[in-house]
């Protein structure tokens, strides 16, 4: 049954025949002891093992591996941020994601499609500039792209000065682009696994054991489990661990949430953000655009958000792309983030001895994965933080130095 | 204070679509009078606000209080001489609107009591709209109850339509008077007259 | 969209209202007297519970009240609403 | 009915007018619709409605729409659909089809128009409820038209009832909280093209109900076995009904069921004329009324039953289609091969949890009814029906998702068929140590496309269970999310597009700026106009001659747009000290003062000048962008911490309009305007208001300046806006006036050093960093923001100041936002350590050349250095000065 017009869809390759041992149960004690098989959870454990030779570790999950936010975001990668603390960790996140496919062994779809972030206005132009040339004097690749370069690149895009908010301009990070996020946490759990570290679902932290302030073991539904070092990667869960160690922590959980369309032929072939008009948005491998909105703007942890907030978007996104209009909404979901007041993450030691946090990555963690896993492991191994990682340090919010990126978040990514 | 014809225009210059004869008619009523009051109910400067008023002000949210006839449907009608309708709008504010002077009448009180009487005449245009067809409109960009049980004549209520900020009022029989932020009355405009294509 | 009831005007979309996160964290009465980490506390810490929370929002497109209400995070539920300086009623857990 | 014409895959058939394409296609003989997304596999219909896995079609007439299940599709005149492969055709071209929403209050809304959904709505209409059915089906009947019965007349009539609305073709989409739905109705596809374009096509419901009854009925599911895939194996349901209404292409029947549901369409079946070879039931004992109803019946018909045994494989003929079905006893390895073109297959039904799921109800497991169900009610929800287990007495379902496969057969016995996901992906998810039935979705796909597991959730849950040994209550449902169907975008924009995506708005002199061909700016929802070009004119050319007569002449800009708050009461100066840095309860009556206010993190986050009109009576200015959130500031603090207070603060943005006339000319200018106003310096100084006719209206004036030049502010009710505007313009035009826009004011405030918050600021400034130390107060108290100052890192030395920058070659003007090294690191190939960022930066006419402002590392002690801008072409070099440029003495304000 020929048919010209028919297209068919792309097929992914198989995951591989084993990832990890099914139903593992917790031994009674560990080096290290993370909380949380998400992705930087297990990119932690991924370094550990292989940086710092620490394999005696278990990650411990309440739910399934890699069923939060690394489950629920919208897999984009890039390193174009405003501050040189945040080109720091972003950048050197980059620079693993560059190689990460052929160092762990798994096929990621990691993919350098370029990311667009689209200037609406004269101040949206002016606040991106100043971005891109921050990107500039931090070596981080950065273009300026006039409407005509946009159109060239993405020629999807409206440029037409006749919409309600025209595209004026955008950076453009040619290395910036997008993974498949199961396949990069499986990734990093086969390879953590195999090199010994126990990757324990179904247990839920309920308890710390602490004496004389220094952190010796976490309670569990699976009992207790002792540990040299406890290290906290729960993303939007982090108060919630946070109070039962006895400290607090300036996040507030947020619902954000995300979409799918079905699968279409390929139109996108890069990845374009605009912030001025809530829009993000990417299209899969399988052809499958994928689309985030902004956070709702009250606590939850009931991993979904306000239909509105799906439809503001939708709105917003046909008027950039008019040939979206008969795309059809597939799925929507939502995640929980942790969001700092600054909108960058916090990583480092607590009041706690031993106890360390990485947290508060809000709508950024994914991009973060491997840098993230890899400062929060040199972090744990060290027993004091990462180069990098020092300006993320709990304290910031005592001196006042805050390192301010909700311009970089003002749309989610 | 009495509006110098030759020097004002109005948000929308007086524009009309559909009729009354039609299922639905929206028109913007230029030039209409306003005020916010804020004053406490519970303190003497509200007496002597509803003594000067000579209309007892409710203290209900979205509750109207008038002696006026406000909307004018059919063409000609006037609204009736030294009328006030005042929309409770919060627990310490009313939207004053009407033929009356207001300003006059309550400037005594301004001086003996702690309130806050501001002319916002300008700050809002005022709509109406009228017809069998009314309420399905104003659904279409309205969230909240616009059932006659929940919003009955005489009740009014803030809220976003079409994402512009406005009052509503209820006025009378299928008729809704809509005060828009005079910077969202043309986007409303656009808005209204687009979503009753269907209905005319 | 939560349906959020208002103390004043009953419950209305989400759309209509602003988040002030936790309630009752009042201003320190004398700020110059805190140390850096007490003022710290008072600028960046809120509480985050997972299930019951007393939390601030403003009418911002209605009556334009701050006003606080039991919710619970987990599914939304909301509990009693009420008007700021009064008798916080008890958590609904 | 009448017939109709439409065209599939190029070729024209006809059908009836309002069937299913399914069905017309059926009717016509199209058994093979496509193939398969991956493997290229034969496939034909599946299923009657949105469950549909197989037959999706990219629709190319009326509005065009990718990948609609033919099942769903209502045959009109003129129809134009290509069969798909999974993946849909995104037509460039608009689509101008109307989408709108609707809001819709009411008592209950009851989700489903079957028998438990009409019962519902009859009871609530009975007490008197308003009760809105919304079925997305075109015919109310449900799971009724399943079994091929008529529904009640006297439960239809309910539909008609005053108190109950029925919206057919009306989809509940997502459920959310506090009994919140979203529904999509379809409302015009199905007309005949020429009727109704001012309808829209599909509208969005918004519903708030007080309850919800969820009476969303039941999916069949299918088995997995080997070649389940083939054109001609259709759920049996589906089958009986195509087949009952003449779209019949097939000869001989197999059904094979695990319910009585396969003995009733058997029945159906052979009604229609279809030869039943046999009725496969996996059961070999069945209950007493099941013999007497299902297995009698069939009987009597004389359709062989073949107890104990289902499908184990099927073949087909060289198309592709199916030709025969292998039965295998269950208990032994006897088989059989019947000759057949259709296979029925009744696996079971899925009761449609997802509405349910969406607001976080947990399916529980049914041994009885082999499926999940919701048996809920609560304030805002309850089900009714098959969702909540009400499958009727006798259909007594077993357990039983397919046969026991081997290794080769696995390969093509299909677990998801639009993902082509076989039992051996499934088996592999297994091996792999998959145990979630979320894992095993992502490792094997299964559940992720069209139909998001309509069918197959199920049956992937009952193989993980059989495969790991696990009751599927511990195993679970699949997490279902909204929306049921997928919906397009557009439809989810309704009228939220072109002009009406975000409102503008507007001055009320804005139809003079668009009327003058002023490009305009955005500035947040306001449209600003951004300079006005005289004809041929470039932008830098208009900025530069609008500049150059503010300064040397007399401008006129449009300042409508700022914010301002009418604030009133005996404690507003006192509140007023709070809010701002400075000092304002000593301001005196009549004057102005500009002030900076700080979140309490010590942050600058507006500014403004305020004016205190009389003792108790303040007028205070926001910047445009910020009207809404100082407003909102200010409520807060009066509200949640200083209730004491008397401030009442009231928004006059729009009820003021305000028109600049600013240079050296204005007084003139001033003077013909208001003539009885003493325009002089010592009657009226700089920061006084005076109240005055002007132009014949009454009017405020205030000598306010944002460019160091001799300004008037005109601030008039906002009905005289327009006319104050146009009576400049005629005053004016000896003197040249000439009206200038938001990037010339950019430029003049520059020149002066006065900051834009927002351009000047990014959130991370304090007074300080702006050189702002003299308008931060050293005998109050506190204010808001005055604690932070002193924090480690606030009070520290080396924060960024704001400083002036020249390039070295005047000539070029540095972009906005470039960062800046120290000179000595000129030549560094970055990365490279920069010292501060360019805020603000044009050419001027008053200096004769480029200049900018920039946030400098300890930059106020820098002034003299030497700096260097890297960018990717080229360097520029210049050197740090001072951030006043023009008239460093303020000696131009007063004229």
């Amino acid at each position: 049954m020929a048919n010209m017009t028919r297209r068919r869809t792309v097929e992914l390759p198989d995951h591989p025949d084993f990832l990890w041992v099914a139903d593992q149960k917790p031994k009674k004690a560990y080096d290290v002891i993370i909380i949380g098989a998400g992705g930087h959870g297990l990119a932690t454990a991924y370094y550990l093992a292989k940086n710092h030779g620490i394999t005696n570790v278990a990650v411990i999950e309440k739910g399934w591996l890699a069923g939060g936010n690394m489950g629920r975001n919208t897999t984009i990668i890039r390193s174009n941020y405003l501050w040189d603390e945040s080109a720091g960790i972003y950048d050197h996140s980059l620079k693993l994601w560059e190689n990460l496919e052929e160092e762990v062994g798994y096929e990621m779809f990691f993919s350098q499609r370029g990311v667009m972030t689209l200037a609406h206005s004269v101040s949206d132009v002016r606040s991106k500039q100043r971005n891109f040339y921050a990107n500039h004097v931090n070596a981080v690749d950065s273009v300026w792209l006039t409407p005509e370069e946009v159109k060239e690149i993405a020629p999807i895009v409206n440029i037409s000065e006749d919409i309600r908010y025209p595209v004026m301009g955008a950076t453009f990070q040619p290395r910036g682009g997008i993974a498949k996020h199961d396949w990069v946490a499986w990734g990093y759990a086969k390879a953590a696994a195999d090199m010994g570290v126990d990757i324990i679902q179904n247990c839920e932290v309920t308890g710390f054991k602490i004496v004389d302030g220094k952190v010796q073991g976490v309670k569990t539904t699976q009992g207790d489990i002792a540990a040299n070092k406890v290290g906290m990667v729960a993303a939007g869960h982090t108060s919630v661990l946070a109070g039962m160690a006895g400290f607090d922590v300036p996040l507030q959980s947020r619902p954000l949430q995300a979409l799918v369309s079905e699968l279409n032929e390929q139109v996108l072939d890069t990845v374009i953000m605009s912030g001025a008009v809530h829009v993000y948005v990417s299209q899969a491998h399988k052809g499958e655009l994928v689309m985030g909105a902004g956070t709702d703007s009250y606590n939850s942890y009931a991993q979904r958000g306000g239909f509105h907030v799906i439809e503001h978007q939708l709105a917003a996104a046909c008027e950039l792309f008019p040939i979206f209009e008969r795309a059809h909404l597939l799925r929507t979901w939502g995640g929980i983030v942790d969001i700092a007041p600054d909108a960058s993450p916090i990583i480092g030691l607590t009041p706690v001895e031993n106890l360390f946090i990485n947290s508060g990555w809000g709508t950024g963690g994914f991009k973060a994965t491997p840098g993230s896993g890899w400062v929060m492991a040199a972090t744990i191994a060290n027993g004091e933080p990462d180069a990098l990682a020092k300006p993320y340090a709990l304290d910031r919010f005592i001196s006042g130095h805050l390192i301010d990126e909700h311009g970089a978040a003002g749309v989610a990514h | 204070m009495t509006v110098k014809l030759e020097f004002a225009k109005s948000p929308l210059g007086g524009a009309k679509f559909g009729g009354t004869d039609k299922a639905v008619l929206i028109q913007e009523v230029p030039f209409t009078p306003g005020f916010d009051l804020r004053v406490n109910p519970d303190s003497p400067a509200f007496l002597a606000v509803v003594a000067a008023l000579g209309l007892v002000l409710p203290t209900t949210v979205g509750k109207v209080a008038r002696n006026n006839a406000d909307c004018i449907v059919s063409e000609g009608e006037k609204p009736a001489e030294n009328g006030i309708s005042a929309l409770t709008l919060g627990p310490d504010w009313w939207y004053l609107t009407g033929t009356a002077d207001i300003q006059a009448l309550l400037a005594p009180v301004q001086i003996a009591h702690h309130i806050s009487l501001v002319d916002v005449s300008s700050q809002r245009t005022k709509i109406e709209i009228y017809g069998p067809s009314a309420k399905d409109v104003l659904s279409h960009y309205w969230e909240q109850d616009l059932r006659d049980e929940h919003f009955p004549i005489d009740a009014c209520s803030q809220g976003l339509l079409a994402k512009a900020p406005l009052i509503m009022w209820h006025c009378c029989e299928n008729c809704y008077l809509l005060f828009p932020r005079a910077s969202f009355s043309r986007h409303l405009w656009t808005a209204l007259t687009d979503a009753s294509v269907e209905y005319l | 969209m939560l349906h959020i009831p208002c103390p004043y005007c009953g419950p209305r979309d989400e759309t209509e209202f602003h988040y002030g996160s936790e309630a009752h964290v009042a201003y320190p009465e004398n700020s110059s007297n805190l140390t850096d980490e007490e003022w710290a506390k008072f600028v960046f810490i809120r509480s985050n519970p997972k299930g019951w929370m007393a939390e601030r929002w403003v009418h911002s497109a209605g009556c334009r009240r701050w006003f606080n209400v039991w919710r619970n995070t987990i599914n939304h539920e909301f509990g009693p609403s009420y008007k700021p300086f009064t008798q916080q009623p008890k958590s609904p857990a | 009915m009448s017939t109709v014409n439409f065209t599939f895959d190029g070729k024209q058939y006809s059908g009836e007018k309002g069937e299913s394409l399914a069905s017309a296609l059926l009717r016509n003989g199209v058994v093979y619709f496509t193939d398969s997304s991956y493997k290229d596999r034969p496939r034909g219909v599946m299923g009657l409605w949105v469950e549909e896995t197989n037959a999706l079609v990219n629709v190319d007439s009326g509005a065009g729409e990718p990948l609609k299940p033919a099942t769903t599709i209502e045959l009109v005149e003129g129809l134009v659909v290509r069969s798909a492969q999974g993946v849909g055709d995104l037509p460039d071209t608009r689509d101008n089809s109307r989408y709108d929403k609707a809001n819709r209050h009411v008592d209950v809304l009851v989700v489903g128009a079957g028998t438990s959904g009409l019962e519902a709505a009859k009871k609530f209409s009975d007490q008197g409820k308003s009760v809105i059915v919304m079925d997305d089906k075109p015919a109310a009947g449900g799971h009724l038209t399943y079994l091929g019965q008529p529904v009640p007349a006297e439960l239809l009539a309910v539909l008609d009832r005053a108190n109950v609305t029925y919206l057919p073709r009306t989809t509940v989409q997502g459920m959310y909280d506090q009994g919140y739905s979203v529904a999509t109705e379809r409302r015009t596809d199905h007309l005949d093209s020429n009727v109704h374009t001012e309808m829209s096509r599909i509208r969005t419901w918004h519903v708030r109900a007080d309850h919800t009854v969820l009476a969303t009925g039941a999916f069949q599911r299918h088995l997995v076995f080997a070649n389940n895939d083939r054109p001609g194996i259709m759920l049996s349901h589906a089958a009986a009904t195509y087949v009952s209404n003449g779209a019949n292409p097939f000869n001989t029947a197999v059904v094979v069921t695990v319910d009585n549901q396969g003995y009733r369409d058997a029945i159906r079946l052979h009604k229609a004329g279809v030869k039943v070879a046999a009725v496969v039931d996996i059961r070999k004992k069945v209950s007493k009324a099941t013999k007497k109803s299902s297995r009698k019946a069939i009987e009597a018909l004389g359709i062989r039953l073949i107890k104990g045994a289902t499908v184990v494989d099927t073949s087909a003929n060289l198309v592709g289609i199916l030709s025969s079905v292998t039965i295998g006893q269950a208990k032994s390895d006897l088989r059989e091969t019947i000759t057949a073109d259709l296979l029925a297959i009744s696996g079971g039904w899925t009761p449609v949890v997802h509405l349910a799921t969406f607001i976080g109800i947990k399916p529980t497991w049914s041994e009885k009814r082999a499926a999940f169900v919701v048996k809920h009610h609560s304030q805002f929800v309850s089900t009714t029906g098959m969702l909540a287990g009400d499958f009727g007495d006798d259909d007594e379902p077993a357990v039983f998702f397919g046969p026991k496969l081997t290794a080769e057969q696995g390969l093509v016995a299909f677990v998801d068929y639009q993902r082509d996901a076989t039992y051996r992906d499934f088996k592999r998810a297994i091996d792999a140590g998959m145990r979630s039935i979320e894992h095993v979705k992502r490792y094997t796909a299964i559940g992720t496309a069209h139909d998001q597991g309509k069918t197959s959730g199920t049956v992937t849950m009952g193989l993980i269970g059989q495969a790991i040994g696990k009751a599927p209550d511990e195993i679970g449902s699949l997490t279902f999310r909204p929306p049921y169907i997928s919906i397009p975008f557009a439809a989810l924009a309704g009228r939220d597009r072109g002009l009406l995506s975000d409102p503008e708005r507007t001055t009320p002199i804005h139809s003079w700026h668009v009327a003058s061909g002023a490009p305009m700016e955005d500035v947040g929802q306001w449209k600003r106009p951004w300079y006005f070009p005289k004809s041929g004119e470039t932008m830098h050319a208009a900025v530069l001659r609008e500049c150059a007569a503010v300064r040397e002449g007399v401008g006129v800009m449009d300042a409508s747009t700022l914010g301002k708050i009418d604030i009133q009461g005996k404690d507003a100066g006192q509140f007023l000290d709070m809010i701002y840095t400075n000092m304002f309860s000593t301001l005196k009556v009549g004057m102005s003062r500009y002030g900076l206010m700080c979140g309490i993190d010590g942050m600058v986050f507006d500014d403004g000048v305020t004016t205190r009109i009389s003792e108790n009576h303040w007028l205070m200015t926001t910047t445009t962008g910020g009207a809404a959130k100082v407003l909102d500031w200010l409520e807060e603090w009066l509200q949640t911490e200083w209730p004491h207070l008397e401030v009442y603060c009231t928004s006059v943005t729009e009820q003021i309009s305000t028109v600049a006339i600013v240079g050296p000319k204005s007084r003139e200018l001033m003077k013909r305007l208001a003539p009885s106003l003493d325009v002089s310096n010592e009657s009226f100084a700089f920061m006084e208001n005076k109240h005055a006719d002007v132009a014949g209206v009454p009017a405020r004036v205030a000598r306010i300046s944002f460019s160091g030049e001799l300004a008037y502010e005109i601030n008039v009710p906002a009905i005289y806006g327009l006319h104050i505007w146009e009576s400049v313009m005629s005053q004016g035009a000896d003197l040249n006036i000439t009206p200038y826009g938001t990037e010339t004011m950019h430029v003049l405030r520059a020149e002066k050093g006065f900051v834009i918050v927002g351009q000047e600021t990014d959130g991370t400034q304090t007074p300080d960093d702006l050189d702002m130390n003299w308008i931060v107060s050293k005998k109050k108290d506190d204010f808001i923001g005055k604690r932070s100052f002193s924090r480690a890192d606030t009070a520290r030395e080396g924060r960024h100041q704001l400083v002036g920058i020249l390039a070295d070659d005047g000539s070029y003007v540095i972009p906005e936002g470039a960062y800046i090294v120290a000179g000595a690191d000129a030549n560094t190939p970055p990365p490279v350590k920069h010292i501060g960022y360019i805020t603000s930066s044009y050419d001027s006419a008053a200096l004769g050349r480029s200049f900018a402002l920039a946030l400098v590392a300890n930059g106020l002690a820098r002034k003299g250095e030497k700096i260097a801008i890297p960018m990717a072409d080229r360097v520029v070099t210049g050197v740090i000065t001072d951030s006043v440029f023009v008239d460093k003495e303020n000696t131009r304000r007063d004229g």
